[in-house]
């Protein structure tokens, strides 16, 4: 919360002042044109969907997963999805306002492996980025006023691209024996494997997001070799993914 | 609101499409096709690695990926039975239509599972497999038509079947149908979908000649309803031809 | 053939034909009189000297009914015997039931009881002869002696502790029933009597299971090689059969059903009288419930006049 | 429901000869017994009964509901589509209208435990779960006879709802038949409140009546549903429990007065020659186009009692 200007005038510190006067609490804010989570009046939360990325390890790409909700990795593997997503703002948003505080895109990216061969998160951040490249708005219609809440009618005008701000790459290394590193491990490797580290880098070389899943503390020292392995690698697959946008 | 999956906002909606003239395949189907006419076929096998046998069908842009797995030793509440129990699952991809689908399976994707079941059961040689279940899990990726994807379906499980080696009378195949006025057109697409009177799925043993399955809908003269069902008895022998071949070509 | 009508008893009151709570115009065929009817609840004796049995209770010194039946006295014992019950066994039964699961060594049979029957694997003659010892191999092929859902007629010869009954088929004419279907009806409208095991002149054999099975099938003869006929004892091969045998079987078939929608006793002349009435008629006319009762109604008047003579 | 081996051969032999194991013909029916209008609490009901058989009630309940798959809420399907119940979710630009002014029935098929008895609780499960969706689907369509738009109230809001209860309360063979006939029973007893609409400065207000009544708009239209029963080579109707087990595969044929196909159903584990088939299927509409005209000529003397007072009999 940035309150600070404006709960400088009171004796009461702002959390109880909440609590015991919500309305006025809101109220001093309102008179300073801000709201308490620092917004402007008339700007929507909305805009923070840029893209709902979910990944689905169906019962039919291996023996190993059972049908029914998802379990503890698919879903470990998509909240990743998302915070690598956001957090690294690779989508412009501009891009994704249909009119301005009344609509915006949103991208359902579901993520379906169809055959689980191990290290399903390289791949699904490579068909996550290839797809949204391949992303094309189609120009649309927005209604006015009492129409508001009507779906927006697609125009007969060209359809658009979005603009990624940067492109991601994910590296997956298992952990063998505590020490090994075995870049894009198998699926059996992975059933054999003490922990296994993704590093995100982008095509800067910004580590973007490191994910380990559980499995056994790794020092370090081990992750740094994940980062300056997964550099290594990820200029050559920037350059073969960015062709693919082309 | 499920909370094992990265929800969206709560309110979001699929634009409507562009006003097109209407669809009209009593004379003229919008991709030029013959009323008796399929669309053009493409298959594969064994894809799907981590399965027993699995098979990929293409239909004009529908696209259906089947896995199967087993036989699997059943679990123990109906393992006295002296004959297997096959188990299809019908799911569509969240992208595969217009408004995206859910994860979990809706009541046409239930129905469409029995189906699925009702129309390979009476080909796979169950009293060879005691005590076991066999799995087939189908994926619609692309939906251009829910009846026409559904027959994709089964000629595809029954493709994935015999190359997951499960014992069987012969390779089943469907085809759909829908009712335009007077005409019968084969395989409808989405769009024609949307006008249709009725529909035709059969499902069908081309070398035994007989039918596994048959479901109807809409009011329609019997003269007209046999028709339908000779059509795609006829339609079932030409897909079996292409399945036959794919599960050769291996 | 397709009628649809409203139920015999809506008919009968909207054509006024029936008068309010007037139903019952079912046929009695057993030895009516001095029949005693008591409900739960209802005092039977206060005579402190009569003893307490099935389906009654003291209450102060009264003797009180628990279920709704008639009363049955022998000597000093009084019972209710209940208007509906299931099948309660007796041992020497003759009994037709259906093997419903395959245990080690034994089979469950469903014989309408509270619970299962048991029929054990040593109960039955085995193929080859009764003379033939037991081996480890008859446990492996029992479903080639009785599978799941076969019928099978069988006399009670015990009891289990929990009150089930001990079947067995060891004698030439108990076993695999073949040949014919099955007709159900209460236990209670057939008696236990001399004759389970009758033989109709049409050419139809009738089993009369005591616990309401009556299984009816085409006349075949018992003779001595079947004993020893290894195939034929356990067999699920039909007889094959005329298009005019099998109308015999359904006629009777119908007929013992028409006896026991009508509420009769079942028995060997009732079966005679009834298929002989039923003869103006064609098979399928005696599943109408009006020719039912006509048949029924000239085959009690028949027996009565059977029973004076 | 078990049968055994010899059993089985008997039935089966006798329905290839002609001769079933009661003395029926192949496409003999036992009798059916109907009654309508006998729960006075219901809109309507009907009780078929297969004689000493399967034996079903139906009641109806409308009730005013919201019209489902309005264009705002994003559940527009495709027309003619299998499922025609909610959120098919196909879009489709055509008719979008006129889905907005439908009524709908919805139907539900349950099993008393005096049925449950003979089968297991599994089947009985299957059973009334693929019935419901059966009779919900052939219901809801324009096949299905009823005037989905004459149960709209207010355009776009407000409809009637009519609920179909099925009740098991005996099972007795060729049961999808009987729950037909009663369903079929029950929506020609239905009486729907008069419902009046006014309009003032573009907003809609609707006024049901208390004592005014209509039929349901298309009744006479709503199909039966007639099974045929694959036995060895030969085909039967009308069921009963030990010839069910002997069939490996059924047609059920749904079929309206004006003697149309309004849907086709096969089951069974087994499978059909096509000549086979289209012998079932024209043998199954010419059956019942008959028993549609047959089970009218029984529900319009009902109608004809009830207007002269003449009480149902009920369970009594």
């Amino acid at each position: 919360m940035s309150g600070d200007a404006a709960t400088g005038g009171f004796v009461l510190d702002p959390d109880t002042f909440k609590k015991i006067q919500p309305l006025e609490y809101h109220r001093r804010f309102l008179e300073q044109d801000v709201r308490a989570d620092g917004r402007p009046l008339r700007m929507f939360r909305a805009l923070e969907f840029r893209a709902v990325p979910n990944i689905d390890l169906p019962a039919l790409c291996s023996p190993q997963f059972r049908p029914g909700p998802p379990g503890e990795l698919t879903q470990s593997l998509s909240t990743f999805l998302e915070h690598i997503i956001s957090s690294g703002h690779i989508i412009d948003l501009d891009t994704l306002c249909v009119a301005s505080g009344r609509a915006v895109w949103v991208l359902y990216a579901d993520i379906i492996c169809l055959n689980y061969a191990g290290n399903v998160l390289d791949a699904a951040v490579a068909a996550l980025m290839a797809a949204l490249r391949n992303v094309r708005l189609p120009d649309v219609t927005v209604g006015e006023d009492a129409d508001a809440d009507a779906a927006p009618v697609i125009s007969g005008k060209p359809s658009k691209p979005i603009h990624l701000s940067r492109s991601l790459v994910s590296s997956t290394f298992g952990v063998f024996d505590k020490q090994l590193l075995l870049a894009d491990p198998t699926n059996e490797e992975e059933a054999l494997v003490s922990s296994s580290v993704s590093v995100v880098l982008d095509d800067k070389d910004v580590v973007c997001g490191v994910f380990k899943p559980g499995g056994a503390a790794a020092s370090k020292a081990l992750i740094d070799e994940c980062i300056a392995a997964a550099r290594e690698r990820t200029s050559r697959l920037v350059e073969a993914l960015g062709g693919l946008g082309k | 609101m499920d909370r094992k999956r990265i929800a969206g906002p709560e309110k979001s909606v699929v634009p409507l499409p562009a006003p097109a003239p209407p669809v009209n395949p009593q004379t003229a189907r919008p991709d030029k096709r013959r009323r008796d006419q399929i669309r053009s076929l493409y298959t594969k096998t064994g894809s799907v690695t981590q399965a027993n046998g699995s098979a990929y069908v293409e239909a004009g842009n529908i696209k259906v990926l089947c896995a199967v797995y087993g036989p699997r030793q059943s679990s123990s509440k109906n393992s006295s039975s002296n004959t297997g129990t096959l188990q299809c699952d019908f799911k569509y991809a969240p992208f595969s239509g217009g408004k995206r689908r859910g994860y979990a399976k809706d009541d046409q994707e239930k129905e469409f599972s029995l189906v699925l079941e009702q129309a390979l059961t009476p080909a796979v040689r169950l009293e060879q497999y005691p005590k076991s279940t066999i799995q087939a899990f189908v994926l619609v990726l692309e939906n251009d038509g829910s009846l026409a994807s559904l027959a994709a379906a089964i000629s595809c499980a029954a493709l994935a079947l015999a190359n997951a080696g499960i014992e069987m009378n012969d390779l089943v195949t469907a085809c759909a149908a829908g009712y335009f006025g007077s005409a019968v057109c084969l395989d409808p697409t989405l769009d024609e979908e949307a006008v249709q009177s009725g529909a035709v799925l059969l499902s069908y043993m081309p070398v035994l000649n007989e039918v596994t399955h048959l479901i109807q809908t809409g009011e329609i003269a019997p003269a007209q309803c046999v028709q339908a069902v000779e059509l795609c008895i006829g339609a079932c022998s030409q897909i079996h031809t292409v399945t036959q071949e794919a599960l050769l070509a291996e | 053939m397709l009628e649809i009508s409203l139920p015999p008893r809506a008919q009968a009151r909207r054509a006024g034909t029936a008068a309010d709570g007037d139903d019952d115009d079912d046929v009695d065929m057993g030895g009516a009189g001095d029949r005693q009817l008591v409900t739960p609840g209802e005092t039977i004796t206060t005579d402190p000297a009569f003893m307490r049995g099935h389906g009654t209770f003291t209450h102060e010194q009264a003797l009180v009914a628990s279920v709704a039946g008639v009363v049955e006295r022998v000597n000093k014992l009084v019972s209710v015997r209940p208007l509906k019950s299931r099948y309660n066994g007796e041992i020497g039964d003759v009994v037709v039931g259906r093997i419903t699961e395959l245990g080690p060594k034994r089979w469950k049979v469903d014989i309408k009881g509270r619970q299962d029957a048991v029929l054990l694997l040593s109960s039955i003659n085995l193929p080859g002869g009764v003379q033939r010892r037991k081996s480890e191999s008859d446990e492996l092929q029992m479903r080639s002696f009785f599978a799941e859902g076969d019928l099978v007629s069988a006399e009670v010869q015990s009891f289990f502790q929990d009150g089930g009954a001990s079947l067995q088929t060891r004698n030439i004419k108990y076993g695999k029933l073949r040949n014919g279907s099955l007709v159900m009806v209460h236990s209670a409208q057939i008696k236990r009597s001399k004759s389970h095991f009758i033989v109709l002149s049409c050419g139809v054999d009738v089993v009369l299971g005591v616990n309401g099975y009556v299984w009816v099938s085409k006349h075949v003869p018992i003779t001595p090689e079947m004993e020893s006929d290894p195939e034929g004892l356990y067999s699920n091969q039909n007889e094959p059969m005329t298009e005019s045998e099998r109308e015999t079987i359904a006629r009777v078939c119908n007929v013992i059903a028409a006896l026991g929608r009508q509420n009769c006793e079942i028995h060997e002349s009732a079966i005679v009288y009834a298929y002989d009435a039923s003869l103006d008629y064609a098979v399928k006319e005696l599943l109408k419930v009006p020719v039912q009762e006509a048949i029924v109604s000239q085959a009690s008047a028949l027996l009565r006049q059977a029973a004076t003579q | 429901m078990l049968i055994g081996a010899s059993e089985r051969d008997f039935i089966t032999k006798g329905v290839e000869s002609g001769i079933r194991a009661d003395g029926r013909g192949p496409l003999d029916f036992r009798q059916f017994f109907l009654e309508t209008g006998m729960i006075t609490q219901a809109s309507g009901s009907c009780r078929a009964t297969i004689d000493f058989g399967t034996d079903v009630l139906a009641g109806v309940k409308v009730q005013v509901g919201d019209i489902e798959g309005r264009v705002d809420s994003d559940e527009a399907q495709a027309d003619g589509a299998m499922v025609e119940d909610a959120g098919a979710g196909d879009d489709a630009e055509t008719g979008a209208q006129s889905r907005g002014n439908v009524g709908r029935v919805v139907c539900t098929v349950e099993c008393s435990p005096a049925a449950k008895s003979v089968l297991d609780a599994r089947e009985v499960d299957d059973m009334c779960n693929e019935y419901s969706q059966i009779l919900t689907r052939t219901l809801n369509g324009p096949h299905g006879g009823l005037d989905l738009q004459k149960l709209c109230i207010i355009p776009g809001s407000t409809c009637w709802v009519v609920n179909v209860d099925v009740l098991i309360l005996d099972y007795g063979g060729n049961v999808l038949d009987t729950i037909f006939m009663a369903v079929r029973g029950a929506l020609h007893n239905t009486r729907l409140p008069k419902a009046t609409v006014e309009q003032t400065d573009g907003h809609f207000e609707f006024d049901i009546s208390d004592d005014e009544t209509e039929i349901l708009a298309g009744r006479e239209s709503v199909p039966v549903a007639m099974t045929l029963s694959k036995i060895g080579t030969s085909r039967i109707v009308d069921s009963t429990p030990l010839e069910a087990l002997c069939s490996a595969a059924q047609v059920t044929v749904f079929v309206n007065r004006a003697g149309n196909v309004c849907g086709l159903q096969k089951s069974g584990k087994g499978s059909l020659e096509p000549s086979i088939l289209i012998d079932m299927i024209e043998t199954g509409v010419k059956l019942g186009t008959e028993l549609a005209e047959k089970l009218d000529a029984v529900l319009d003397r009902e109608e004809r009692d009830r207007l002269s007072h003449i009480e149902p009999t009920g369970f009594r």
